[in-house]
């Protein structure tokens, strides 16, 4: 398996297609954190952060900073007409009362039920940290994941039951990988897209869950 | 997907599609922050069967009182329904419409539990009263507590200041009351303002209800106290 | 029983003795919205009203009413320098949450455990209505009902058991009546004031539960 | 009574009465609006066994990290550490501390119900993960809920922009974060604020933390980030 596969920048842009003009959307760590560059200049999204705003914009420029401003990372950022700041309970009022139309974080395993790992992996020095990540799990509308398709190891992240230590049952709505783009639905994993120059046999071949396809699968939508 | 439009042109256009049956929460408390332009728009409308929520039940015509005097109201929940609601206390005495009664605190925090994705929660208060009646009780560090479900609505009729066009709201002094709090509890949030101000002008230190929580704005025509 | 009792206002006065400089008050209807005229013009009390405001003033004087400056009866009020507003949710948790010092709500009955009955009474007609009574019973640090020592047909407001439906329960630590200042304590009612020109056993026999008094009991404190 | 005076004079002078294993809550997020000329002030008291909760555990010697570099803290709850917060994971490691890892918008929302005088409710964060292990499960209306408890302390350490003397708070951009509902959830609140500004010169409507909630007051001397 030496054919490329997407990179990081490019799981972002498409990630980014997901999100529609005018959306509530939380973005976490990892990949997630590269989409905002990729939002099309006509489309406007409102950008929330557990550190209190909603409508947050490009990170600062340099000697604009303001580190009262700053998202869950630490990194200054910028609003965006509109924007509103609250404090950490009501930023949680947003995540759990099931108020962001679409958030996306990064995954070390989804299962093909949709639960979601990704705090934490096993056997880690140090204490870990949940961070906002079960909130924001379990109140999405609609919660995608993207990751990279396979481990360091070659083994499967997307998997029949997850082995590490669950963020969140039954959340994960659609897995962005560097291979392919995949629902969860009752039926199980059905597979959407696949990036070019990779077949549906050769995904489910890096997927450790059985994926649902018919017909000829298009290739994974990427601006130029 | 176009960027949703949350501007409606009239309070009419704005509940156009409440049907029958639909449970909707009114803001307003102390003849302050009532959404009277919206409610008025319901009663031309003509749905009935409606579950409302709310503080009271008008006086006299006004706030809610229009919609008892039509007979569009089959059930309430409310912590003061008041001597002025003659409508409404006519149709209770009659036996004619059902009543909830809660205490004012818990009718805010079970819908602010509603908006905040909490299901349920225990409450000092009401323990022991008749408010207690088939609530399952608890004991928890040697006091008493009754388990208070969330509450939410279909729509919620509220009213505030200024809105700019995304939906982020400010109110005005002891207008406030109710109303951010049922933003964040119904399917459909509508508000009447009484200004709409350009994206950008609100200070974001200032904005007491964040747009998200928003999903229809009206410019109020009058009505501010009726 | 000819002999005169304290007026409401005479109430309202003794009542005011009750509120320490820099406390945060909520009064009730009835007696308890006539306390606040009596406070010390060098005592400055915070009053809190569920309509959202911390800092409540006086009434508005004729042709300065704002109408989205009112109190829980629609009378429009002033400020004090220091008020905040805030939503009723927040009013909530001061009430409920044990923020506020004293509440001072009006009666129809007293228990000698502090229950306190005083939202409704049986058989009148209409639906009644509960308010922020309860919500302010539980709470209160410290809860003063104000109201006549017995109900218009001369029986005992203050009573072994309240018959009437119950605000809350085991919630008052002080009765201030026309006739008396009496503290619910463990041991039972505590028997502090007489009215001036009563004597503790004229109260005792206007009093449904037994009073415990020793010694000579001093006359209500009132200013002229 | 005289009327209760709640400014202090310096940080020390605010955190003097704090014993060994007091339990302490601290606020700040993502570097903005921590209080920390009162955790310096506490580092210099030298109290022990001290139980803390705060988003994290400080990195290197900033923020909350000093307390745990002179060995202050027996336990903490946390929602994210952090891989920052050096002492706190050698400490950890070791077996030293006690740890206990809450969702960040359930330890939110666990402070703001002691504040509001909740003393437990039903949440859907952590279901089937770890953070539901002895935890009471229930299902409402066929969605699995676990049963979380009100979080207090016997202080609370914020950082806000502006106080006036009585205690009313506003605070910056995000630096709001988590010090707004720690206010609420401490038997003494301890604030340490920019600018202290005379009573009266505050906006009613901009004050987001009421003097109710603020016990004492005192101006940071700098250390805004560290």
């Amino acid at each position: 398996m030496s054919k490329p596969r997407l990179t990081r920048e490019q799981i972002a842009a498409r990630a980014a297609l997901e999100l529609p003009d005018g959306a509530y959307v939380n973005l976490g760590w990892g990949i997630p954190n590269l989409i905002a560059a990729y939002v099309p200049a006509d489309v406007t999204i409102y950008f929330h952060c557990e550190t209190g705003i909603l409508g947050m914009g490009p990170r600062a420029k340099p000697g604009e900073e303001d580190f009262d401003l700053v998202d869950a990372m630490k990194v200054p950022v910028t609003l965006i007409p509109g924007a509103a700041y609250f404090s950490q309970v009501d930023a949680h009022v947003m995540t759990r009362g099931g108020h962001l139309d679409i958030c996306i974080l990064g995954g070390l395993q989804v299962s093909e039920k949709g639960d979601l790992a990704n705090w934490r992996v096993p056997g880690a020095r140090g204490a870990g940290g949940i961070g906002g990540a079960m909130d924001i799990s379990v109140g999405a509308q609609r919660l995608i994941v993207t990751m990279e398709h396979t481990a360091k190891d070659g083994s499967p992240k997307i998997v029949q039951t997850c082995s590490y230590p669950l963020t969140a049952i039954e959340c994960v709505n659609t897995v962005i990988t560097d291979l392919a783009v995949i629902d969860v639905t009752p039926e199980g994993l059905a597979l959407r897209e696949v990036a070019p120059g990779f077949t549906p046999e050769e995904v489910q071949t890096l997927t450790g869950a059985p994926l649902h396809y018919r017909g000829s699968i298009p290739s994974m939508a990427l601006r130029t | 997907m176009a960027h949703k439009n949350k501007i409606y042109q009239s309070p009419d256009a704005a509940v156009a599609d409440i049907p029958d049956r639909a449970t909707i929460l009114f803001g307003g408390f102390g003849g302050a922050g009532f959404p009277n332009n919206l409610i008025q728009a319901l009663a031309r409308r003509g749905v009935r069967q409606l579950k409302i929520i709310s503080n009271n039940c008008g006086t006299g015509d006004g706030e809610a009182g229009i919609l008892f005097k039509n007979r569009q109201v089959r059930s309430v929940i409310a912590a003061f329904p008041g001597p002025g609601a003659k409508y409404f206390q006519e149709q209770f005495d009659a036996g004619e419409i059902e009543l909830e009664l809660v205490p004012q605190g818990i009718l805010c925090e079970r819908m602010r539990a509603f908006g905040a994705g909490i299901p349920a929660f225990y409450s000092p208060v009401g323990v022991g009263t008749e408010v207690a009646r088939g609530k399952e009780e608890r004991t928890i560090r040697g006091r008493r507590y009754i388990l208070e479900e969330a509450l939410g609505g279909d729509f919620a009729f509220i009213r505030a200041q200024q809105a700019d066009a995304l939906g982020n709201l400010v109110f005005r002094k002891a207008a406030r009351n109710f109303n951010p709090v049922m933003a964040t509890a119904a399917k459909t949030t509508i508000v009447e303002v009484e200004e709409i101000v350009p994206v950008g002008s609100l200070d974001p230190e200032r904005i007491v209800t964040p747009s998200i929580f928003v999903d229809r704005i009206v410019r109020a025509q009058g009505l501010r106290y009726v």
